[in-house]
């Protein structure tokens, strides 16, 4: 029995070999932080295609936002022996070990939409801290010059992006001229889901009803859903703001309704960017040209919102 | 008992109440080397209460308690335990996954000097133990899959393990058949011998003349006489117990009119793998069919089979000419079938629902307005009958479990009355039930005889089976050993059946 | 001594279920203080909404536990019922966010096919649970599970987008002044007393529950009772999925995540108790009322959500600790 | 003889179907003999299974403990938290504090800071441990509400940030090989053998099973069930505090949002591994192997590229599926 069971191993340990022999295309990895949202779900869809194109095989494993998952993650695309690697990571600092053995096995890293700490080839995406300064001054100039209440719903603590986007706010608002104007009536949570920003702004809704001027959420999926607490609790003279650029925003603000301004945070443009930066790095030895790969911010508002919407765009 | 013998255990002016009731009234009892002090009583008269105390569950309000003639204070039950008091509780308490060896010595295990438990040596200990009391049981079973009689003998076991001075059985006989009495009562005898002091609970009354040196009386928490055994008699002994005279064969007094003609119920080649085989059974209209036989002897599953609550492997059931497909309780009882189960508390019984609900559940259908349920058409149907059985509760939402044992049996009864039954099966109607009750059972089922009902009568207290059957079939390991006509049934020839002896 | 007046009086308490009612009018008092608009009718009925979804499933959980049973699947049949309504109604399109609709068949049709989803589910539920002979509490957890991936599945993980008016009236529609949850719901509970308290199919359950085999011997057949409490449960989950998508105008996998153990909470806060035949829709919804007025009043107090968990686990706490004194045995019996 | 096989497969039947399912893996994945692979398998088993052996305690005892995930959290950021020399300070409003590069000001030496995170995991268990012995109130409640208050206490006091910096030792704790063997599942076996010892070879392990048996018997026969009703839940959660140690150890940070859902996990692995849920029956033995299992068909469908929700979907089918077999086997063995 047990021979057999040995012999039969055997065998297809050797088959396998043979069969990964013939596959010649290279294998990468991407470590997915969630697929929650369109944002994510266009990067997915980007990553498979650019590989594709490129001629490289890719498996994409999606964390559900859970660190511990995405690190077992990682491991497992390890295993099965990815020649490199693409993190969106979910905490800034969480997956700062595993890069590191990763990296000790000399596996480049290329960190995507969210900037990671450690030792990376590349990151790809946009200045999050500058996203968050375009719309804080777009407060602070346009929609509430004499200031005003504002509620942040951030998507995780800790994820770098809602760290950069929403800093960069508060630090327009904390320039010696805004001192004092402003406020920040409670900081929410919503991991940049659509129906949880709903959520959190009902509760937000309950615990500051008409005190609030303007929400500014740290994607627009949230800032969808926020919007539609809003309007069902007939709040409609309350500003809303969002990041990334979905369409969904874009026809929302050509409505000129309370949804004011976007910034534009092109999921698919990082991905082919990472995608072919790894890839290029892999098979032609390509060295990135600079370390950091920052894409363009864009404000978007209803003056120029005309320009870069199209309804049958993926995002 | 002689004086001078010396006193192991003494209770002095015990007094316990709970909210509402006064259990105990300073009570005084006390227990000699070598004796068996029987302890008698009707439910609710404090003897449990008594032992609880005496065992270390509960703690008394004022009273003493002397043991070797210095006053003790019980915290717990190990405490009492570790004093050598060791109490034989009517559930035997039993941890069904472990093992016999381990229900010994729970918590007692013999440790090496690193403290590992050493399994060899404590199934040797466990193996001597039971050899001193004749058991054939295997300590490395788990107590669960042993018959309730095997583990009453694995916790007197346990008792000599813990070298108690004090052993308290509390209505050993309950749960055991008279053949497996008997071996207790050597048990005992031999544990008298020994030294030890004996407590002996128990509701028949020729046991406690059986083995009893000394009896002591309690009614409704008070004290009513401590006795030796040999300068009272029964008559006495019962008005001790029940405050009045009553006549212990009142229910004779009704005769059953023996209507041979009209089968009610046939039961033929019923067998069920391994627990009965080729039962032949016919109960005729108006007559009370006693089955006498050993715990285990299959009476019970016999009864269950009959009824649908476990699947017979082979064997029909005819009733009234016509054969029956009976798979579950649900057809029986349509059919006129019921059961009123051994166990009454987890079987027959709805514990935390009131008087009312349990007596109306099997009948609700003829209860109703239209599709909803009418609750004073509950209320008039439930108040009629605890007026007719007598059923002692201050209101008809009394929960079941605050009833004492003869009232619940009622109760059971209660919820088969209401419905036109054809076949009652009484499994233990007796079992656990004070004198006084007992007889108001057994009057009951006669008149339900009378009424031309078909009645068959468990129980493996001979003087009611001899007192109320018409006929009375002997069980013996899932047979019919024997089918008497009263006549000639005995107290002999039942005991020689239910052993397996064919009497010539 | 002492122990035993507490003892006495918690009994007394208990016994009315007078503690809950107490502490509900205690919470109104102090919620109007802190929020002069707190009983105002809007706010009233922004509550009614919002206890109608977590009131669907703890209704089912109420005969689940009456049975003696637990179920944990509910929240993930919510979640399921819900990506199950949003896909039949972008039937043939690419799931994911597409705002055209496409239904399947008529949406009427579909909410009832839906229900007959979920009640399928817990059908399955019960199934296991009386067939395999597997613990309530472990069958259900695999059901959970399961539940939960296969809407996850079927949606690919994405969330589907908008849906039509009906299915959002569910959610969000108004009958006057009042949300139509609220109506559905209240109507709900009339029906489920009614049927407890007034039918045989009540009372046996109440049998079932504390004791299946007197139950049996007395000629109710326990199993049939066990599938039907958890058909039941699965079909209010699906109801309450439907109504959600319809609120959150999506149908989304992650919906309701941990709902379960709300719900389970408050039916024991309710004072139904885990033994089974104790207890009733009545009180569940005292125990639904209370937890999601003490979230109001917390969110009304200002305070972010996640001191309002940890406030939340201490009341709930505090409210069982309070529920369980005097009976001796506790007011929840280890099962 | 056939009696015979039935009462192997009853007891044996578990290991049996590990066995299978490890020679299903060879021969469905070359990749899976590997050694990095089985490393990663013994990794990823390790935590969970370190939660299940506390679980195991308790479930054998005849509770069950809601609050480990959430335990996991709250210890993994109080942690961290020590690092960073505050003590139970909330952090306040601002959100993005601990953004930046880190400076350990621990306040305590290393070894002792893990102790005491130790200690503090063990309090809460006394805690919940204790209010559902002296109340009476089901173990289910008590830790439900623990699991609520911890999560919001550990989430409240950083704002869910997670706290950057964690020194080698405990990264070696998670990450360190001894003999090529993971570190994690060193401590896992480990601590395993002690529990299996702990339960099998002392009379205070025969306690717990006696007492999961049955209380009142338990209490009658000689036994003072305070101890041990309460002890499991000390033993399962400090073992989720030292489970919280060590994915701090794993992340390089302290992350109060790990290890939700957990629990479930841990009691899945548990049940499946053959522990009855009603208590007094089990064995650490059958955990370990529950855990492996569970850990297996995760590993192996990943092996396969199946996607993360079918994975789930496979979960809860293999948790009703395990628990059927048993109930067969012992069924068969009853016979």
């Amino acid at each position: 029995m047990k021979k057999k069971l040995l012999l039969l191993i055997g065998v297809l340990l050797l088959a396998a070999a043979l069969l990964g022999a013939q596959g010649k295309k290279i294998l990468i990895g991407f470590s997915h932080v969630a697929m929650n949202c369109p944002y994510y779900l266009a990067m997915d869809k980007a990553a498979k295609e650019t590989a594709a194109a490129k001629g490289a095989e890719i498996i994409v494993l999606n964390a559900e936002e859970d660190i511990s998952k995405q690190i077992a993650d990682i491991e497992s695309l390890i295993v099965k022996g990815v020649k490199g690697l693409i993190v969106n990571s979910t905490t800034e600092y969480g997956t700062m070990p595993i890069i590191k053995k990763v990296k000790a096995m000399g596996i480049p890293v290329v960190a995507i939409d969210r900037p990671l700490y450690g030792d990376y080839l590349a990151y790809v995406g946009i200045d999050q801290w500058k996203a968050g300064e375009l719309q804080g001054e777009l407060f602070t100039k346009k929609l509430l010059p004499a200031g005003g209440n504002i509620v942040l719903i951030i998507g995780d603590p800790g994820c770098p992006a809602s760290i950069g986007r929403g800093n960069g706010m508060i630090s327009i608002l904390d320039r010696p001229e805004n001192k004092g104007k402003y406020k920040i009536l409670g900081t929410y949570k919503a991991s940049y889901n659509q129906m949880l920003g709903m959520q959190k702004m009902e509760e937000a809704i309950a615990a500051f009803g008409d005190k609030i001027d303007l929400v500014y959420c740290a994607n627009d999926s949230m800032a969808l859903g926020a919007l539609a607490a809003l309007q069902n609790a007939g709040m409609t003279n309350v500003l809303v703001a969002g990041i990334d650029g979905q369409k969904e925003a874009y026809a929302e603000i050509l409505k000129g309704g309370q949804y004011k301004s976007t910034v534009i945070n092109n999921p698919t443009e990082i991905t082919q960017k990472a995608v072919s930066i790894l890839v290029d790095y892999l098979t032609k030895k390509i060295q990135p040209k600079e370390r950091n790969v920052i894409t363009g911010t864009v404000l978007i508002t209803a003056d120029n919102v005309k320009k870069v919407y199209d309804p049958n765009s993926v995002f | 008992m002689n004086q001078q013998a010396t006193t192991l255990l003494e209770v002095r002016n015990i007094t316990k109440s709970y909210p509402g009731v006064l259990a105990l009234d300073n009570v005084d009892f006390q227990v000699n080397a070598g004796e068996v002090h029987c302890l008698a009583g009707e439910n609710g008269a404090g003897k449990s209460t008594l032992i609880e105390i005496i065992g270390g569950s509960y703690s008394k309000d004022s009273g003493k308690i002397l043991l070797h003639g210095k006053e003790v204070e019980f915290m717990s039950p190990r405490h009492a335990q570790e004093l050598g008091i060791a109490v034989l509780h009517q559930e035997i308490p039993i941890l069904p996954h472990l093992s016999v060896a381990e229900n010994i010595f729970l918590s007692r295990q013999p440790v090496s000097k690193t403290r590992f438990i050493r399994y060899s040596e404590m199934y040797r200990q466990a193996r001597r133990l039971l050899d001193t009391i004749q058991a054939d049981i295997d300590p490395h079973t788990l107590l669960g899959d042993l018959p309730i009689s095997k583990q009453q003998l694995v916790s007197v076991a346990k008792a000599l393990s813990l070298e108690a001075r004090v052993i308290i059985f509390d209505e050993p006989s309950a749960v055991l058949s008279s053949a497996e009495l008997k071996r207790l009562f050597d048990i005992i005898k031999s544990l008298k011998k020994e030294g030890r002091g004996i407590v002996y609970i128990s509701h028949r009354l020729e046991e406690i003349f059986e083995i009893g040196d000394r009896v002591t009386v309690l009614r409704n928490g008070k004290l009513v006489g401590t006795e030796a055994i040999e300068k009272i008699d029964r008559g006495t002994l019962i008005k001790m117990l029940v405050g009045r005279q009553i006549d212990e064969s009142a229910g004779a007094s009704i005769k059953v009119a023996q209507t041979k003609q009209v089968p009610a119920l046939e039961v033929r080649g019923l067998r069920r793998e391994g627990v009965f085989e080729d039962i032949n059974l016919t109960v005729y209209r108006g007559e009370i069919l006693g089955i006498y036989g050993l715990v285990g002897s299959g009476r019970t599953e016999l009864a269950r089979a009959i009824i649908g609550a476990d699947r017979p492997d082979t064997g029909e059931i005819i009733l009234e000419g016509e054969k029956m497909r009976i798979s579950s309780p649900r057809d029986a009882i349509r059919n006129g079938i019921c059961l009123s189960p051994e166990d009454r508390k987890s079987q027959g019984l709805f514990l935390e629902k009131s008087v009312q609900e349990n007596i109306c559940l099997p009948s609700l259908k003829s209860l109703r307005n239209m599709l909803f349920l009418s609750y004073s058409k509950i209320a008039k149907y439930a108040s009629a009958f605890v007026t007719r059985l007598r059923i002692a509760t201050p209101h008809l939402d009394q929960y079941v479990k605050y009833l004492s044992g003869g009232n619940q049996q009622k109760v059971v009864l209660a919820k088969w009355l209401g419905m036109d039954l054809k076949v009652f099966i009484f499994d233990e109607p007796t079992r656990g039930i004070d004198v006084g009750a007992k007889e108001e059972i057994r009057i009951l089922i006669k008149k339900l005889a009378q009424e031309g009902k078909a009645i068959v009568m468990i129980s493996s207290e001979i003087p009611e089976i001899l007192n109320l059957s018409n006929r009375i079939a002997v069980m013996h390991e899932g047979r019919i050993e024997g089918l008497l006509q009263r006549e000639e049934a005995t107290r002999e020839k039942l005991m020689a059946y239910s052993m397996g002896a064919k009497a010539q | 001594m002492k122990r035993e007046i507490w003892q006495r009086l918690g009994q007394r308490i208990v016994f009315l279920n007078l503690s809950r009612y107490l502490a509900l009018i205690i919470l109104f008092v102090i919620a109007s203080l802190l929020a002069p608009g707190f009983l105002s009718l809007q706010n009233v009925m922004n509550l009614l909404r919002s206890f109608s979804f977590l009131g669907f499933i703890s209704i089912g959980m109420t005969f689940v536990i009456l049975s003696a049973g637990i179920d944990l699947s509910v929240a993930s049949i919510l979640a399921f019922s819900g990506v199950v309504l949003g896909l039949f109604q972008h039937w043939g399109i690419y799931m994911g966010h597409v705002d055209k609709l496409s239904l399947i068949f008529p949406t009427p049709y579909i909410f009832f096919s839906v229900l007959a989803i979920g009640t399928l589910l817990g059908f399955v539920n019960g199934l296991v649970i009386t067939k395999l002979n597997i613990v309530d509490f472990a069958a259900t957890l695999g059901m959970m599970v399961f539940a939960r991936g296969l809407a996850f599945a079927i949606s690919g993980g994405r969330t589907i987008f908008n849906l039509d008016d009906l299915a959002l009236f569910m959610g969000r529609g108004m009958v006057g002044a009042i949300p139509f949850v609220a109506i559905l719901w209240v109507s709900a509970i009339v029906v489920c007393t009614v049927i407890l308290r007034y039918t045989i199919f009540g009372k046996n359950l109440y049998a079932c529950g504390e004791n299946p085999e007197a139950a049996r011997l007395s000629g109710i057949n326990p199993i049939f009772y066990k599938i039907a409490v958890y058909s039941i449960s699965g079909f209010f989950a699906a109801l309450a999925g439907i109504c959600m998508a319809g609120r959150l105008n999506l149908g989304e996998p992650r919906v309701a995540q941990g709902w379960e153990l709300d719900a389970i909470a408050a039916v024991v806060i309710g004072g139904t108790s885990f033994a089974g035949g104790k207890g009733g829709i009545v009180q569940t919804i005292l125990g639904v009322v209370i937890i999601g007025v003490i979230r109001n009043i917390l969110s009304v107090l200002g305070i972010l959500p996640d001191p309002q968990e940890m406030i939340m686990g201490l009341v709930l706490l505090l409210a069982v600790i309070f529920g369980s004194l005097g009976t001796r045995k506790g007011s929840l019996a280890h099962v | 003889m056939k009696l015979k096989a039935n009462h192997v497969l009853a007891d044996y039947g578990l290991y049996l179907i590990l066995l299978v399912l490890i020679v299903i893996s060879v021969i469905l994945s070359p990749l899976f003999f590997s050694y990095n692979n089985i490393a990663n398998l013994l990794t990823q088993s390790s935590f969970s299974g370190l939660l299940a052996i506390g679980m195991t305690f308790v479930i054998l005892m005849g509770g069950i403990d809601l609050s480990v995930g959430s335990v996991v959290g709250f210890a993994s950021i109080l942690y961290a938290t020590i690092l960073h020399g505050s003590f139970f300070t909330f952090m306040p409003e601002e959100i993005f504090i601990y953004s930046g590069a880190p400076k350990l000001t621990p306040i305590l030496p290393l070894p002792f800071d893990v102790l005491f995170v130790l200690l503090v995991g063990a309090f809460i268990g006394l805690i919940s441990g204790f209010i559902s012995y002296r109340f009476r109130i089901h173990s289910f409640i008590v830790t439900l509400c623990f699991m609520i208050f911890i999560r919001g206490l550990a989430v409240s006091y950083t704002h869910g940030q997670p706290l950057f910096g964690i020194p080698d030792p405990i990264s070696f704790l998670a990450y360190g090989l001894v003999a090529k063997v993971p570190m994690p599942t060193i401590i896992w076996l480990g601590i395993s053998l002690l529990c299996f010892l702990l339960l099998k070879f002392s009379r205070f392990g025969r306690g717990i099973y006696a007492v999961g048996g049955g209380e009142e018997a338990a209490r009658l026969s000689g036994l003072e069930p305070a101890k041990y009703r309460i002890f499991p839940y000390i033993a399962s959660a400090s073992l989720a505090a030292l489970v919280g140690i060590m994915m701090s150890g794993r992340m390089g940070c302290g992350d109060p949002k790990i290890a939700q859902g957990w629990e479930l996990d841990a009691i899945a692995a548990v049940v499946i591994g053959g522990t009855s849920l009603s208590g007094g029956k089990g064995s650490i033995g059958g955990t370990v192997v529950g855990v492996l299992i569970l850990g297996l068909i995760i590993n192996i469908m990943n092996l396969l590229e199946i996607e993360a929700y079918p994975q789930q979907m496979a979960k809860g089918i293999i948790i009703v599926a395990a628990l059927a077999l048993h109930a067969l086997f012992s069924r068969r063995r009853k016979r």
